[in-house]
């Protein structure tokens, strides 16, 4: 480990960067010989130790740590790359590192069987690398590239399995959407470039030194903020350009823990955190609303899928929004340490998905049974049989729906409680954005227990195979590993540790972003109680709904009793609570299937008539004028053969009277 | 007086021969009323004392393009001799109405111009009588022709001469070719 | 007292004469004696200006080459009409259209 | 005789040596061409590794390099003056890349026409003498010589297109030929307004030669095309301004801009993939050069004037050919669509008269030129094995031709401008060009930049829809097994063109400085240039 | 008339040295009548070589006059640059027509050989004289030796009906012209254009009576060049005669008369007076209008040699525009003029050799000849590239040239007819792209049906029409080749 140390963390970070390209080459040529993974396995150890050890230790806390080279010059401008290295950058790299590594391990069982693996291993080595390299970039057009390369990487393993139509149409519109997104950005570097004269971030946003003066009011900042914004919106599938999001579920899900979950998402709150100086109040305003928006929206949706992994795709989408308003409240600290916390326990709730998938798959090939691996309705009582992946599930889910103990208690907290004292400061309607935030931690709390029930809990429908022989057992160890050390990072401990402040998290501590809203003392009091509470209520709810509904009967009398005595109530909760919110969230789905994507269809659609009008247009208008020109030229002709009939006296009296005209009009002129 | 009368004359008969021509459908006749034209114009040449041109218009006319024209239609079938237009019943029959406006059209515009010509007549000729360089009935025009073509004239005079041997070998073959057959 | 103009539209009403001739008549002959109409005309033009051209006598230089000039023309032309007539037996310039657009 | 002839010349040697070898030789042709253009393409490289990047050029030819200047016509015209044309021939920054472009693009060119069968003499023969003119069109700075080459192209090509063409290859090919002559002839008619309007200080004879054309100084006071008391008007239309209308009207023909494209789809669909390639590849790029070197160069006042409407016509090809694109059910077409569209960015980087937005443009060109000429390709080889090109006939293909699918794919990105690739570069650039004119104040708004970066969206859309419509999925083709037998993978040949192609892609795509590098004192000189007129 | 007669014989004879290269015409004329008539039967070129031979005498004694500018013949007889240079293309170019024509007609045809000549010395003629009389004879003679040359050969009916017509529209013309010169010497009193008497006259006289004699005269002329209206002729007389003379009639008949159209243009626009003006407004009038008819109209052609009529048309129409741009220096209209000429001899002899293979020269029968008569072919669509005036030929240069010159009239006067002119002529090229390239397109385009097999033959004449399209290649890369 010493090596690393005498390295500069420079050199390390670019080795952190370069390392998973080098394995992408190597798988790409070497192709089908190799299809074990190991090549890209050892890349992303060595990526994550050297990023540990090499880059993360040393900065953090630390220093800044820059280096840039000429790339080009174009015109009297050169650009320069680089590597930039702060507390941020170093934590994001880290942290992909760390997120990586787990997966790549899974994926090795995971992916074990499929006939296309040599090409996964490349895609998710070329996306690793892309990954990396979007951390730590100095230059904004650096980090645009890397940004499509990301994006690029993404469109490959979404389409992975290349004949499934389902999943070549969920990668064309990730892609496309997220194309939305990059010309945002790209709008927003040429404005910055524009009026700056510089991409490079070290200067424009420059901690130390000379800052170069940007006019926050400026109108020009308020659109360059607005279309970095939209890039981000794109990336981090915020409302309604999330629509890509639940579709991309048709990709293998190591990819989606990997993807979907943990790092490419969050690239968005990383890019708004990077150019947060640039924001204005607008800007944080639109970023604050849409965020609440999305997280509202995507929670409700949750409510009411049945698809496993759809039901985790909204959560995500769901938790990028809560980073959203963390960074339109001014605590992108905040907001960053979600999206650290989120990576792990999201990552783990797709694998643990992916574990189940995994063996539901396995079932239904033995056992030939037309069902949709992924349906929650065909799934329950796994708990007997895949206790581990129960254990990690649970911890993940805790950590999600903030439960203290859990890392996710106290990042979420952090937001909610920065959004209180935000609305605080500010008053009047502003207060509904925490609101919201509440209501959507505990429909989050709901709707991952509800998850939890229906899979784990109650009774397996397919028993009746299992017992004719059919195994139908835990995940392999490999996979498991992963799982435990992803459940270990959703735990507090990692991040500090104070049980309940977040304030002393040392992500927190280091990144600062130094909001200085009044503290709301009471509030860092109630709301962890509030939220926790209604958490534990709303699960409570939920598991008695979910396991009362499948077994009413067989239930053992101290919950008939108690459904005897509480009858009311539970049908109060049944039909108001429950029910009414799968109803408004299938309702809502509904309008998010049929009415936003339907609104991307409709725009897609009407690109395309307006192509085929454009078109038409081509055909018979623009070419159209040219073979009229053509063809009057040639009719022309035609008239001037009139003359030329043969006739001899025709012709000298075609001859003279054109000299009568003449000097018709030259003499009575 | 009698000089303008005779000229009256002469001019009226050539143009009534010469409309009487084209109006005459029998091709034998027609070609007797050219003589008569040719022969007025002739007596027209004497007014502008050009007594050698109207000489020599009957000789080369007369004497040889008319002979030429009557034997071409007599060596051809009989049928040349009859105009081919469609016979028409009617005294005024305009089969070749296009043909009549553009000529009237043409006369109507040369009469007008030299009507409006008439009012100044070019210097030269205003000259030319003031100084009497004009030729008079005395002078004696075929002398100083002579003269002229073998002087001034000569050039063209010896390119003609080549002209003429070319168009008579011209005419020749394009004539013999029937022999060839 | 006979001006230039009397000689003048003699030879224009000769000359149109001429032209009728040659646009009208169904016969080349015709044709040809129409043509040598116009030239007359236009002899009789020159004549009637030549005569106060003492010095050069172009005028009447002129109307003697334009004389030689059309009878050879006439010549020419004529054995050409004798050829067409030898191939087509008309000499109808409405029935000779071989050659057209 | 210097390097530069040797380039231009050299294919005309190896035209001659074909026309001489008899018929039975007929299986050398293709190597005699391949030899030469390998040897030009060497030739080209050389210069290129060579080549002075700090010296500027454009209308100063002591700043151009490989120089070859020879007294070509001289006449005595009387009162018009002594007709003075010289044989100057040069490159800088502009004309080099495109030149070395061309030479690969040749290569490539006789690469795809390895299988031809139909009178392989007169193919390799007519390819010789596309390829000499087109290196004398970017070599000539003489306006003389250019419009002698420009007019020569399209001879070659006429007949390339018209003899190995598709079906209605006799339509294409003229179509093709009278919009180039049209906007050609006018052109005439500038270039001896221009002959009139300037004078060569050192002679004072009036000339042909463009760099005395930039010079304000060499124009005549009250001539047609000049500078100072220049009073004439045609048809109520200032002169200069005129003539500057009329040579972009003739450059923008063959760029092509809308809408006066609708030449090159046909052309496109028609010809042969070969020639395809050529057209892709190097003919619209003379377009663009023409623009620069030309309309800008010369008019550079009325360029600062009009360069709000050229960006318009920019943004509108951008749209409006990719738009096109989208609707194409051949292939084809379809690339040949996002040609237009491809090159409307050409334009607009062109007319936001930045350093960055011209950059951009020449590199967008030169990205354009393989890249275009690599999808042609491919189009290519599918044709050749199936002699069908229709989308909606093919599905699936990846699972039968994973090679052939990877290529395109890349190719695909490459030209949707995935960072990495060359395209991104020329089009990033362009976008931030267009936007930094109005912080430039040359006068393009910023709608046209937004405008135009929408197209980098919708050539996303039709890329990515033919990738998913034809190459994944289940396997279906109209042909069935036939089909399915018919299509086999890339041969070493196929590989042997394509790779080069898309390794210089990317290459280029991380490496921009090897054409920057070049590029840039040319485009900070012609700012210059028009600069004053801002 | 007080001048002594031996003055004058004294500067006849002066002036005879003026007029060698016609007085050898002449005497070969005359030695041509008699080899034809008694020793063509024996020995079968006689008339052929005679012929050559009086021509090659001609050329040398006008390369002796390059240098030589002077007046004969009382005024009748100019040699100027212009005329010594026009005279030589025509006798280069009477030469290869000679030479066609014994190719192809070879047989018992002396006597064609002393009409040739005649025609050669009529063209001379036109070329290098001011005055009316002598322009007249010249005409005639010229008309004439076409007219019988048309009819000479006249096999079927075609040809003679193409005889006919020509003779019949020609007579009318010159006897349009013949009125228009009477009034002209009414106006003037003076047979000379270039004098100062005659610009006198015509300035006094009134509008309508000029307008009326110009006309008249210039459709004389308008016959010999077929320019439109006097056009309708020449499609079917080309079509109609045979090719030789159809080379023949497209060619030199045109050279001597546009020399002598420039001539009388350049002195006819000099002055600011109504007739100068009426000049000026005719020629551009008819160029724009003789452009867009000769080129539209060829486009409906299917037969190559009709379609050359109007091809010619065209060129004419810019030959005007060269007429119009008149400026000091005549180099740019005889360039256009050698251009032409070595162009319209080049595509005749090559149609020819065509015709002689597949016996048609309709369009369609050319369909797939491009791959029997490779060579040819090339030439052939060289030579139309060079037609329709595409770099790097020499009707390229040509064009430019007159482009040129018209250019610095406008740039001069701000003139709209020049410009209009301009843009016309530039427009027409355009057009007269589609129906010259048809030989190319049937030719290497289409295939044909019928399997014609090619006789490999190298004649005299292709090899002629060969150097003729090096030529065309080579003037167009080194245009100052052609001047000397």
């Amino acid at each position: 480990m010493n090596t690393f140390l005498h390295i500069s963390p420079v050199t390390a970070s670019i080795l952190v960067t370069l390392l998973p390209l080098f394995a992408c080459l190597a798988q790409a040529l070497i192709g089908k010989k190799s299809i074990s993974g190991n090549i890209a396995l050892v890349a992303i150890i060595a990526s994550t130790g050297i990023s540990l050890f090499g880059v993360f230790l040393p900065i953090w806390n630390e220093t800044t740590t820059l280096q840039k080279w000429a790339w080009f010059t174009i015109g009297e401008y050169t650009l320069e790359v680089g590597i930039l290295l702060n507390n941020l950058t170093a934590l994001m790299q880290l942290l992909v590192c760390i997120i990586s590594l787990p997966v790549h391990i899974y994926s090795r069982a995971y992916m074990k069987s499929d006939e296309g693996i040599h090409r996964y291993w490349m895609y998710l080595s070329l996306f690793c690398f892309a990954m990396l390299g979007l951390t730590v970039s100095l230059n904004l057009l650096q980090l645009y590239i890397f940004w499509e390369l990301v994006g690029f990487a993404s469109y490959l393993l979404i389409g992975f399995w290349f004949t499934k139509e389902t999943a070549v149409q969920a990668n064309k519109k990730a892609f496309l959407v997220n194309r939305i997104g990059d010309i945002g950005f790209l709008i927003g570097i040429a404005l910055v470039y524009a009026h700056c004269g510089t991409l490079d971030l070290s200067v424009l946003f420059n901690q130390t030194g000379t800052q170069i003066a940007i006019d926050k009011n400026a109108t020009w900042v308020t659109f360059a903020g607005l279309a970095f914004f939209l890039g981000a919106m794109a990336k981090s599938a915020q409302f309604p350009l999330h629509v890509w999001l639940p579709d991309a579920m048709e990709g293998p899900t190591s990819v989606s823990s990997l993807i979907h979950a943990a790092t490419m998402v969050a690239a968005g709150i990383f890019l708004l955190c990077t150019v947060f100086p640039l924001f204005n109040d607008t800007v944080l305003l639109v970023v604050c609303i849409i965020g609440t928006l999305t997280a509202l929206s995507a929670a409700i949706f949750a409510l009411g899928q049945h698809d496993i992994k759809k039901i985790l795709a909204f959560s995500t989408i769901s938790q990028l929004g809560f980073m959203m308003v963390g960074v339109g409240i001014g605590a992108w600290d905040a907001a960053m340490f979600h999206l650290t916390t989120h990576a792990f326990f999201k990552c783990l709730l797709f694998l643990c998905a992916g574990a189940v998938i995994h063996e539901m798959t396995h079932l239904k090939a033995k056992a030939k049974l037309d069902i949709d691996p992924q349906d929650l309705r065909h799934l329950g009582g796994l708990r007997h049989f895949m206790p581990k992946t129960f254990i990690c599930m649970v911890v993940a889910s805790l950590s999600l729906a903030g439960f203290p103990f859990t890392s996710g208690y106290l990042s979420k907290d952090s937001i909610v409680i920065t959004a209180y004292e935000w609305a605080n400061h500010l008053r009047g309607v502003y207060v509904l954005i925490p609101i919201l935030l509440t209501i959507v931690s505990l429909l989050t709390a709901f709707y991952i227990g509800r998850l939890i029930f229906k899979t784990f809990f109650g009774d397996f429908k397919y028993r009746s195979y299992i017992d004719e022989g059919i195994i139908f057992h835990e995940a392999p160890s490999l996979m498991l590993v992963p799982m435990f050390f992803l459940a270990a990072g959703s735990l507090f401990p990692l991040f500090g540790i104070s049980l309940t402040d977040y304030h002393s998290a040392w992500i927190m501590l280091t990144l600062d972003a130094g909001t200085n809203y009044p503290i709301l003392a009471q509030a860092h009091l109630f709301i962890p109680i509030l939220l926790t509470g209604g958490a534990i209520l709303s699960w409570f709810m939920g598991w008695r709904w979910y396991v009362k509904q499948k077994y009413p009967l067989s239930e053992n009398n101290r919950f008939v009793h108690f459904a005897y005595k509480q009858g009311y109530l539970n049908e109060f909760n049944e039909h108001i609570f429950v029910r009414g919110t799968t109803g408004l969230s299938r309702i809502l789905y509904t309008f998010d299937r049929y009415v936003v994507d339907g609104f991307t269809k409709f725009f897609s659609w009407l690109v395309r008539q307006l192509s085929v009008v454009a078109y038409w247009f081509d055909k018979h208008i623009v070419d159209g004028i040219v073979n009229l020109l053509a063809g009057t030229m040639y009719y022309i002709g035609h008239l001037v053969r009139h003359v030329q009939n043969g006739q001899l006296q025709t012709y000298l009296g075609f001859a003279l009277t054109i000299v009568v005209l003449g000097l018709l009009y030259l003499i009575i002129k | 007086m009698i000089e303008s009368l005779l000229f009256y004359a002469f001019a009226g008969l050539a143009i009534l021969s010469a409309l009487l021509l084209v109006h005459i459908r029998n091709i034998a006749r027609a070609l007797f009323l050219l003589f008569i034209v040719l022969f007025a114009m002739a007596g027209l040449y004497l007014f502008a004392l050009a007594d050698f041109i109207a000489i020599t218009q009957i000789l080369v006319y007369v004497g040889g393009v008319l002979i030429l024209l009557i034997f071409a239609f007599m060596l051809s079938n009989k049928e040349l001799l009859d105009d081919l237009q469609p016979s028409s019943k009617r005294f005024i029959s305009l089969p070749n109405w296009q043909a009549i406006i553009l000529a009237l059209a043409f006369l109507s515009l040369m009469i007008y111009s030299y009507i409006s010509w008439a009012q100044h007549m070019p210097k030269w000729i205003s000259q030319a009588e003031a100084k009497g360089r004009m030729i008079l009935p005395t002078d004696n025009n075929i002398k100083t022709l002579g003269f002229k073509f073998m002087t001034q004239y000569v050039l063209p005079f010896e390119v003609i001469s080549v002209f003429l041997m070319m168009a008579l070998i011209g005419a020749a073959h394009l004539s013999r070719k029937e022999s060839n057959k | 007292m006979i001006t230039l103009t009397h000689f003048l539209v003699v030879s224009a009403c000769i000359f149109c004469i001429g032209l009728y001739a040659v646009l009208a008549k169904r016969n080349t002959i015709m044709i040809l004696v129409g043509i040598e109409l116009m030239i007359n005309a236009a002899i009789l033009n020159f004549v009637a200006f030549g005569k106060y051209d003492k010095v050069n006598y172009g005028g009447q230089v002129f109307a003697i080459f334009a004389i030689v000039l059309a009878a050879a023309a006439v010549a020419v032309g004529l054995a050409i009409i004798l050829n067409v007539y030898r191939h087509f037996n008309t000499i109808n310039p409405q029935n000779i259209h071989e050659l057209k657009d | 005789m210097g390097v530069l002839s040797i380039l231009i010349f050299l294919p005309l040697v190896a035209t001659l040596l074909i026309l001489v070898l008899p018929l039975s030789a007929k299986a050398t042709f293709k190597y005699i061409a391949l030899g030469f253009t390998f040897l030009q393409f060497g030739l080209s490289l050389y210069l290129y590794g060579n080549f002075d990047a700090s010296l500027g050029g454009i209308h100063q030819l002591e700043a151009y390099q490989y120089v070859e200047q020879l007294a070509w016509i001289r006449m005595d015209l009387g009162a018009i003056g002594k007709l003075e044309i010289d044989y100057l021939v040069g490159v800088d920054g502009i004309s080099l890349p495109l030149i070395v472009l061309s030479t690969l693009v040749m290569l490539m060119g006789v690469g795809a026409s390895w299988n031809t069968e139909k009178s392989p003499k007169g193919y390799f023969a007519l390819l010789m003498v596309l390829n000499t003119a087109v290196m004398g069109i970017f070599s000539a700075l003489d306006f003389f010589l250019f419009y002698v080459f420009y007019e020569v192209m399209l001879l070659p090509l006429y007949f390339l297109i018209g003899i190995w063409g598709g079906e209605r290859r006799e339509y294409a090919a003229i179509k093709f030929f009278i919009y180039t002559l049209l906007g050609s002839v006018l052109m005439l008619l500038v270039i001896v307004g221009l002959y009139f309007s300037v004078i060569n200080p050192t002679t004072g004879a009036h000339t042909f030669n463009m760099l005395h054309m930039m010079n304000p100084a060499n124009y005549v006071d009250g001539s047609f095309f000049a500078y100072i008391a220049n009073y004439h008007e045609v048809f109520g239309i200032p002169a200069r301004l005129i003539g500057f209308i009329v040579l972009f009207f003739a450059f923008a023909i063959k760029v092509p801009i809308v809408p006066l494209h609708t030449w090159l789809p046909d052309a496109h669909v028609e010809a042969p993939t070969p020639v395809s390639i050529i057209l892709a590849g190097i003919l619209l790029k003379i377009g663009g050069y023409g623009i620069i070197r030309v309309c800008y160069s010369i008019f550079p006042d009325i360029a600062a004037a009009t360069n709000w409407w050229l960006a318009l016509i920019g943004v509108v090809s951008i749209l409006y050919g990719a738009l096109n694109a989208l609707a194409q059910k051949d292939l084809k077409r379809m690339i040949a669509y996002s040609s237009v569209s491809h090159m409307g960015f050409v334009l607009l980087g062109i007319a936001s008269l930045t350093a960055e937005g011209i950059s951009g443009a020449m590199f967008q060109m030169i990205s354009h030129g393989f890249l275009s000429a690599a999808l042609f390709f491919l189009v290519g080889v599918l044709y050749d094995r199936v002699h069908d090109r229709y989308i909606y006939n093919f599905r699936g293909l990846a699972s039968l031709t994973p090679k052939y699918t990877a290529y395109v794919a890349i190719a695909f990105f490459a030209s949707l401008g995935l960072p990495g690739f060359s395209a991104f570069i020329g089009e990033a650039f362009v976008i931030i060009g267009a936007f930094n004119a109005e912080s430039m104040a040359t006068g393009v708004p910023r709608w046209m930049a937004i405008g135009g970066s929408l197209g980098i969206l919708l050539s996303a859309v039709y890329l990515l829809w033919t990738l998913q419509r034809m190459f994944f999925g289940q396997v279906r083709l109209k042909g069935g097994l036939a089909w399915q037998e018919a299509l086999t993978d890339l041969n070493t040949r196929e590989q042997l063109i394509l790779f080069p192609a898309l390794a210089l892609a990317l290459l280029l795509g991380i490496m921009p400085s090897l054409i920057f590098g070049n590029l840039n004192a040319s485009v900070l000189q012609l700012i210059d240039l028009i600069n004053p007129y801002l | 008339m007080n001048v002594s007669i031996p003055n004058i014989l004294d500067q006849i004879i002066a002036s005879i040295p003026l007029f060698k290269p016609e007085l050898a015409l002449i005497i070969g004329f005359i030695v041509c009548i008699f080899l034809a008539l008694f020793l063509e039967k024996r020995w079968r070129n006689s008339t052929f070589i005679g012929c050559l031979v009086t021509l090659g005498f001609s050329l040398y004694h006008l390369a002796g006059q390059l240098s030589i500018t002077a007046v004969g013949f009382s005024g009748m007889w100019l040699v100027d640059s212009w005329s010594t240079l026009a005279r030589l293309i025509i006798g280069l170019s009477t030469v290869i027509i000679a030479i066609f024509i014994q190719q192809r007609h070879g047989k018992n045809n002396g006597d064609v050989y002393s009409i040739l000549i005649a025609a050669t010395l009529g063209m001379h003629v036109l070329s290098s004289t001011s005055h009316w009389l002598m322009a007249f004879i010249g005409i005639e003679i010229v008309s004439i030796a076409s007219y019988i040359l048309v009819g000479y050969f006249s096999q079927n009916k075609a040809q003679s009906e193409a005889a006919m017509k020509y003779v019949l529209f020609g007579s009318v013309c010159a006897a349009v012209m013949l009125y228009g010169l009477s009034l002209v010497y009414g106006l003037t009193g003076s047979l000379d254009f270039q004098s100062v008497e005659h610009l006198q006259g015509l300035m006094d006289a009134p509008e309508a009576v000029i307008t009326l004699a110009l006309l008249f005269v210039f459709a004389g002329i308008g016959f010999k060049l077929s320019f439109v209206p006097f056009h309708v002729w020449s499609p079917d007389v080309y079509q109609g005669a045979p090719t030789a003379i159809t080379a023949f009639l497209s060619t030199i008949p045109k050279v001597g008369a546009i020399i002598l159209f420039a001539r009388l243009y350049a002195s006819w626009s000099s002055t600011a007076f109504y007739f100068s003006e009426l000049s000026t407004w005719f020629i551009t009038i008819v160029a724009i209008v003789t452009m867009l008819v000769g080129n539209l109209a060829a486009l409906r052609q299917q037969d190559v040699k009709r379609m050359m009529a109007y091809s010619s048309i065209g060129h004419t129409g810019l030959l005007l525009m060269a007429v119009f741009a008149y400026q000091d220096s005549s180099s740019y209209l005889l360039f256009y003029i050698v251009a032409y000429v070595i162009m319209n001899l080049a595509t005749f002899i090559f149609i020819d050799q065509i015709e002689q293979q597949t016996g048609s020269t309709s369009l369609l029968s050319y369909a797939g000849l491009g791959k029997k008569m490779p060579i040819l072919f090339t030439a052939f669509t060289l030579v139309a590239i060079s037609l329709i005036g595409i770099p790097p030929t020499v009707g390229f240069v040509a064009k430019l040239m007159v482009f040129t010159s018209t250019f610095s009239v406008f740039q001069s006067s701000g003139d709209t007819g020049a410009l209009l002119l301009l843009i016309v002529g530039a427009l027409t090229s355009v057009i007269s792209l589609f129906f010259y390239f048809k030989i190319p397109l049937y030719a290497f385009l289409r295939s044909s049906d019928q399997p014609i097999t090619a006789k490999k033959q190298i004649s005299i004449l292709l090899i002629i029409a060969y150097i003729l399209t090096v030529l065309v290649i080579l003037f167009g890369i080194f245009p100052n080749w052609v001047m000397l």
